[in-house]
């Protein structure tokens, strides 16, 4: 038998050994899913080394010489990594009842390290959104009420320049929706006003109309990872490999 | 640190070679953690502040109690996210959840799918118990390193609810697609599910699939609203400033918007901050508002800029290749 | 300072040192026994610095990236030219400085990764000690874990050592240990992958056919939003809706009713409510984030048993 | 659920179809259409437009980055969409490199891909694509936040460690390559590319959409997500979803008869209808049904 042939053959039926669960739980499902995890943290134990360490820790420590015919050093040794290796086994002290605190060091570091690019990655996300939900509420341009179709592609630059009636009104309806869901999360504000109350009340039901869009274009990716696997079982492995129709 | 604003802020003329970062809307982010600031300093005195009600969160105590009843396990996932804000917010969340359990003497598990994650939620579980005086009911095998692995995770998890047969189940954190494994799963054995996800994708299958679900912010919210320390509840007041701030900036750039792009031009700017007076006869442009050149500084001229000197001590040719 | 963590390539200081010298060695040894000494200087801590010294190393590590935000950033920066002055000097040393610095994350999750494997092995071999229930399943678990371990790190070597010549990725090349790892991995493990995401449809079917009724306003505007964007989104949705909408235009794409066609109306739905109600999610998450990263880097929050 | 009736009423029986049956139907919809394909008819929406646009303004022989974050799990959509990119690329002689920050695998699945390109093109009589002259790999990173640092901060800097060798020499620094030699900072890139499942797309626009063009090509779950940067502008095309490869391919088409996949997208494209046809019905099914028993009690 062609290797590709056990190949694919193993992925059916790891696949419809997961499927199976479908049905109800059972023992081929409970095999392949301890199957799948202990395959899976076997990886995670290969590239602990190969992808993470490796590299980004043991070559930066150790410094690297090319290996060509005049070798070159590329890269010094930052003997200061060392330390990380200590510092990185603190974690292990969870397992102590006494030292127990000491896994908060490395989290610390994390956490530190994670924190201090929140004020950066804000801005640059979060700039640009805000000054997206700045566009003009009346057009400006008052030619016409929607956005003329242009007759030569070279004119779209030009009309795209505009905002015309339309956009004008749905740019407005955008600003309404925006500020309706923000005031929804409001929590510490207790609004006595009726206005107030339906606007937040409002601000809920946006955002199923904005929920229900997301789900609808969510579920075509789902059922297409469905489709392609349809397509693995029945076209490339039953019609393909197993009774080789072309 | 303020002078180095300063720094920022000025023009470019010869010799500076700084690239404006964007002043106002740094100053907008100062602004921001001020708030935070002052209202978490704030709170420290005043303790009876409002907060609204979150549905979810008043479903938690009715889960555990239930699971009670039925001396079934509950389960609590913090996602699959790296070790941040998200996942330490769930573990707050699940420390609270933990509390009731451990009074009522039901057993838990935590299933992590991120290492460091891991890490916390065993120290933090451990301590739970301790605080609450039973630390013999701390069962170590409680809290799991299931994979990092997204599906295989998935997998795990959702062998663990059907064979445990867990009668409440808590989703915070960051989901992806494994949501809705999850959520249809712990339906099929009947549990009660409180979910949240950061994720804005994955929301609507946990209000499709879950019984109380956390929207957006909600789950920032839910550590305050539970636990009503005034750190938290001051925080949460500052957040509010913040997204008033937003509010009245929208409205406020909406309108300058609006007029300003309605209105002729008078001279063009580029994007070096330079102006020339204009002969023809255009709009402004939206680069030009005054919202524009807030969110798109100018950038130095590299004509003006001052030359640098060479390095003495560069590698040859072949190493500079840095 | 500046080159500890900026690893300009040739140069030597006194924070690094070139590869396969002695010096090295000596120095790698000196930081690891440093690390070792700090550890032994925690385990010894008194109770009451704890809190103080977690705090201080949390705002350490976070302060760079604070400054690297706050420090004016140079601009048109060439390879081997000096910076001008001072300021600029900082700004060089914190963009080279960014890389190493982050990097620092991974290395130290990695190195927590040991954990999770502790912690995997500790449940599984105590049910296989035990005799527990399922104790089989978790020999599976062990044996599959080794196994793809082993295939791993010999196939690595192999790939990147021993015959480090060879071009595998070529298949005409591969030898027994490549097909191996290419049988447990891509052959086994992938496709497990793929069928646990795949199997979400099935979840999905199940989840709007028990959960998906008119029962509430909200679910229904939810329900009715879903619907319109899927039909907008097939090929032929879309294609029929602008033929049943043709008949009022005929072909004028400037008819007022061509504005009602699924797309159309999905474009509104998405202008008008889909992205500005993520966005201001979005800003109360991010706002939410912000909040708990100042608190976190400021060690403000009490978390766990001690609130 | 509902409590044990001797006869089912019509309502009560739509309400108590087993998950099994569903589950199997749904099966059989995605499978059938695979055995006998059909073309369905489309119109391409303006996200896939200006994509191809970009791609097609690109200048023969420049270089563009690729950050290819999708492996096996994303196939079904992702696979149609690096296709589709690369066949447009090569079409263009533009050389690229590939990075990824998603998945260790990713860089993978990816050679395997140009693998299969560069067969076709040998069959086809074309020039192969070759490594070191006409791309190379930059690997993968494990941060996506690190990484897109790194490129914002020094693109040198980020990828200098990173050596590929041409066919049969030696392994040298990837910035001697004819692929990149001429890059010194992300602007300098014809455009970046990421074709992800995941949120690193985000990740990569928040560090340097600012810089130089981006392209997206996303599942249809990130679509909705990712298409508010290409409204704010900071993406200037995107593909999202098996709609979007079907999109991408037919204005491939229109241009350039019989060099993309377009067949196997009209599968995809006809299953996908089934099942979103099933899904309805199901939900009307269920709605029927309670609106049934309601009426009777």
């Amino acid at each position: 038998m062609p290797y590709a042939t056990i190949k694919i053959f193993c992925g059916v039926i790891a696949t419809i050994g997961l499927y199976s669960v479908l049905y109800k739980e059972n023992k081929f499902y409970r095999f392949f899913e301890h199957m799948f995890l202990g395959l899976a943290g076997g990886w995670m134990l290969v590239t602990l080394w190969t992808e993470s360490l490796k590299e980004a820790w043991w070559d930066a420590m150790w410094g690297r010489v090319s290996d060509g015919a005049n070798p070159v050093i590329e890269q010094n040794g930052n003997y200061l990594w060392a330390i990380l290796l200590p510092i990185g086994a603190m974690g292990y002290f969870v397992v102590s009842k006494k030292h127990a605190w000491m896994s908060r060091i490395p989290i610390g570091i994390i956490i530190g390290l994670w924190s201090g690019q929140q004020f950066s990655a804000w801005l640059k996300k979060y700039g640009p959104q805000l000054q997206a939900s700045m566009s003009p509420i009346a057009p400006t341009n008052a030619e016409s009420f929607f956005r003329p179709i242009p007759a030569d592609p070279a004119d779209l630059a030009e009309i795209s320049k505009y905002t015309y009636g339309s956009q004008a009104v749905v740019n407005f309806i955008a600003l309404v929706t925006l500020l309706c869901v923000l005031s929804y999360f409001l929590f510490s504000i207790n609004f006595k006003a009726k206005s107030m109350n339906a606007m937040t009340k409002m601000g809920r039901y946006l955002l199923m109309i904005g929920f229900g869009a997301i789900f609808g274009s969510t579920v075509m990716m789902r059922f297409s990872l469905l489709i392609d696997r349809m397509y693995f079982i029945f076209i490339e492995f039953f019609k393909n490999t197993l009774f080789h129709i072309n | 640190m303020l002078d180095l604003i300063a720094q920022a802020d000025r023009p470019p003329v010869v010799g500076t070679q700084y690239y404006d970062a964007g002043k106002v809307m740094m100053l907008f982010t100062f602004m921001i953690v001020f708030f935070l600031l002052l209202n978490i300093f704030r709170a420290g005195k005043n303790k009876d502040l409002y907060i609204r009600r979150i549905a979810g969160l008043n479903a938690i105590d009715e889960a555990i109690g239930r699971a009670t009843e039925m001396g079934k396990p509950v389960l609590m996932v913090p996602g699959l996210g790296a070790l941040n804000a998200i996942s330490m917010q769930a573990l707050n969340i699940f420390g609270y959840v933990t509390r009731t359990a451990a009074r009522f003497a039901n057993p838990i598990r935590l299933c992590c799918g991120e290492p460091a994650v891991f890490t916390v939620a065993q120290e933090i579980i451990r301590d739970v118990y301790q605080s609450e005086g039973v630390p013999e009911r701390y069962e170590p095998d409680s809290v799991r390193f299931l994979s990092d692995r997204q599906f295989a995770f998935a997998a795990s998890v959702s062998g663990i609810i059907l064979r445990e047969q867990t009668a409440a189940t808590f989703f915070m954190g960051e989901f992806f697609a494994e949501s809705l494994i999850f959520a249809e799963t712990a339906n099929s054995v009947g549990a009660i599910q409180v979910a949240s996800s950061t994720e804005i994708t994955q929301t609507p299958f946990f209000i499709a699939a879950c019984d109380y679900v956390l929207i957006g912010e909600e789950f920032y919210a839910a550590s305050a609203y539970l636990t009503r320390q005034p750190v938290l509840v001051g925080s949460l007041i500052g957040q509010d400033w913040t997204k008033l701030a937003f509010m009245l900036f929208i409205v406020m750039g909406t309108v300058m918007n609006t007029m300003q792009l309605r209105s002729k031009a008078t001279e063009a700017v580029d994007g070096f901050g330079e102006r020339t007076p204009l002969t023809e006869d255009r709009l402004v442009l939206p680069n030009e508002t005054t919202m524009g050149r807030i969110f798109g500084p100018a950038k130095p001229n590299p004509a003006t800029m001052k030359p640098r000197e060479a390095d003495p001590e560069a590698a040859a040719p072949e190493g500079g290749s840095q | 300072m500046f080159d500890l963590l900026a690893q300009v390539p040739p140069k030597v200081n006194f924070w690094s040192a070139a590869p396969n010298t002695s010096a090295l060695y000596g120095k790698v040894f000196l930081a690891f026994m440093l690390g070792v000494g700090f550890v032994f200087l925690c385990m010894n801590l008194p109770t009451r610095y704890r809190r103080t010294l977690i705090s201080v190393l949390t705002f350490v590590a976070g302060l760079f990236f604070v400054l690297s935000f706050v420090w004016p950033k140079a601009e048109g920066r060439a390879p081997d030219t000096l910076p001008n002055g001072v300021v600029e000097s900082v700004a060089w040393w914190l963009q080279d400085a960014t890389g190493p610095v982050s990097g620092m994350t991974s290395t130290l999750t990695a190195f927590l990764l040991g954990l999770g494997a502790f912690s995997m092995l500790r449940v599984h071999i105590g049910r296989l000690v035990k005799q527990q229930k399922d104790w089989g399943f978790s020999l599976v678990l062990l044996i599959s874990m080794f196994v793809m371990m082993i295939i791993g790190y010999w196939d690595w070597r192999t790939v990147n050592f021993t015959m480090k010549e060879t071009n595998f990725n070529n298949p005409d090349n591969w030898i027994g240990i490549t097909y191996a790892k290419d049988l447990v991995f891509d052959g086994i493990l992938q496709k497990m992958d793929a069928a646990m995401f795949s199997i979400i449809a099935f979840y999905i079917m199940s989840a709007a056919y028990r959960a998906f009724r008119i029962r509430s306003v909200e679910a229904t505007v939810l329900l009715v939003s879903a619907l319109i964007v899927m039909m907008s989104l097939l090929a032929l949705g879309d294609l029929m809706s602008s033929k049943f909408i043709g008949m009022f235009t005929h072909g004028d794409k400037s008819h007022f009713m061509a504005n009602f066609t699924l797309s159309e109306i999905y474009g509104f739905i998405r202008a008008a409510f889909q992205t500005p109600s993520i966005r201001a999610i979005d800003f109360g998450i991010g706002v939410g984030a912000l909040a708990m990263g100042l608190r976190l880097w400021l060690s403000l929050d009490k978390t766990g048993g001690t609130n | 659920m509902s409590e044990t009736v001797e006869t089912k009423s019509l309502g009560e029986k739509l309400l108590s179809i087993p998950k099994p049956v569903l589950y199997l139907v749904l099966i059989l919809a995605t499978a059938l259409p695979l055995f006998f394909p059909m073309a369905l008819p489309n119109e391409p929406k303006d996200m896939a437009v200006k994509l191809n646009e970009s791609i097609n303004a690109l200048k023969d022989g420049s270089t563009v980055i690729i950050q290819s974050d999708w492996t096996e799990s994303t196939r079904g959509e992702s696979r149609g969409q690096m296709d589709i990119l690369l066949r447009m690329l090569m079409r263009k002689n533009i050389k690229f490199a590939i990075c990824s920050a998603a998945d260790p695998q990713a860089p993978e699945v990816f050679r395997n891909l140009v693998l299969q390109l560069n067969k076709e093109r040998k069959a086809k009589g074309e020039r192969e694509y070759e490594k070191w002259n006409d791309w190379v790999e930059l690997g993968f990173y494990p941060s996506g936040e690190a990484l897109g640092q790194g490129i914002a901060a020094n693109i040198r800097d980020a990828f200098g460690g990173k050596r590929d060798a041409p066919p049969g020499g030696q392994d040298r620094p990837v910035f001697e390559s004819p692929v990149l030699k001429d890059i010194q900072k992300v602007d300098d890139l014809g455009m970046y590319f990421v074709v992800t499942g995941t949120k690193s797309i985000i990740i990569a626009i928040e560090r340097f959409s600012d810089r130089v063009a981006m392209g997206g090509m996303v599942t249809g779950v990130m679509g909705p997500e990712t298409s508010n940067y290409f409204y704010s502008g900071q993406l200037k095309g995107l593909s999202s979803g098996l709609k979007g490869v079907y999109d991408m391919c037919s204005l491939e088409e229109r241009d350039h008869p019989g060099t993309t996949m377009l067949k196997r997208e009209e599968q995809y494209i006809l299953s996908l209808h089934a099942a979103i046809f099933l899904l309805i019905i199901a939900v009307v099914v269920g709605n029927v049904g309670v609106f049934l028993t309601r009426r009777s009690k």
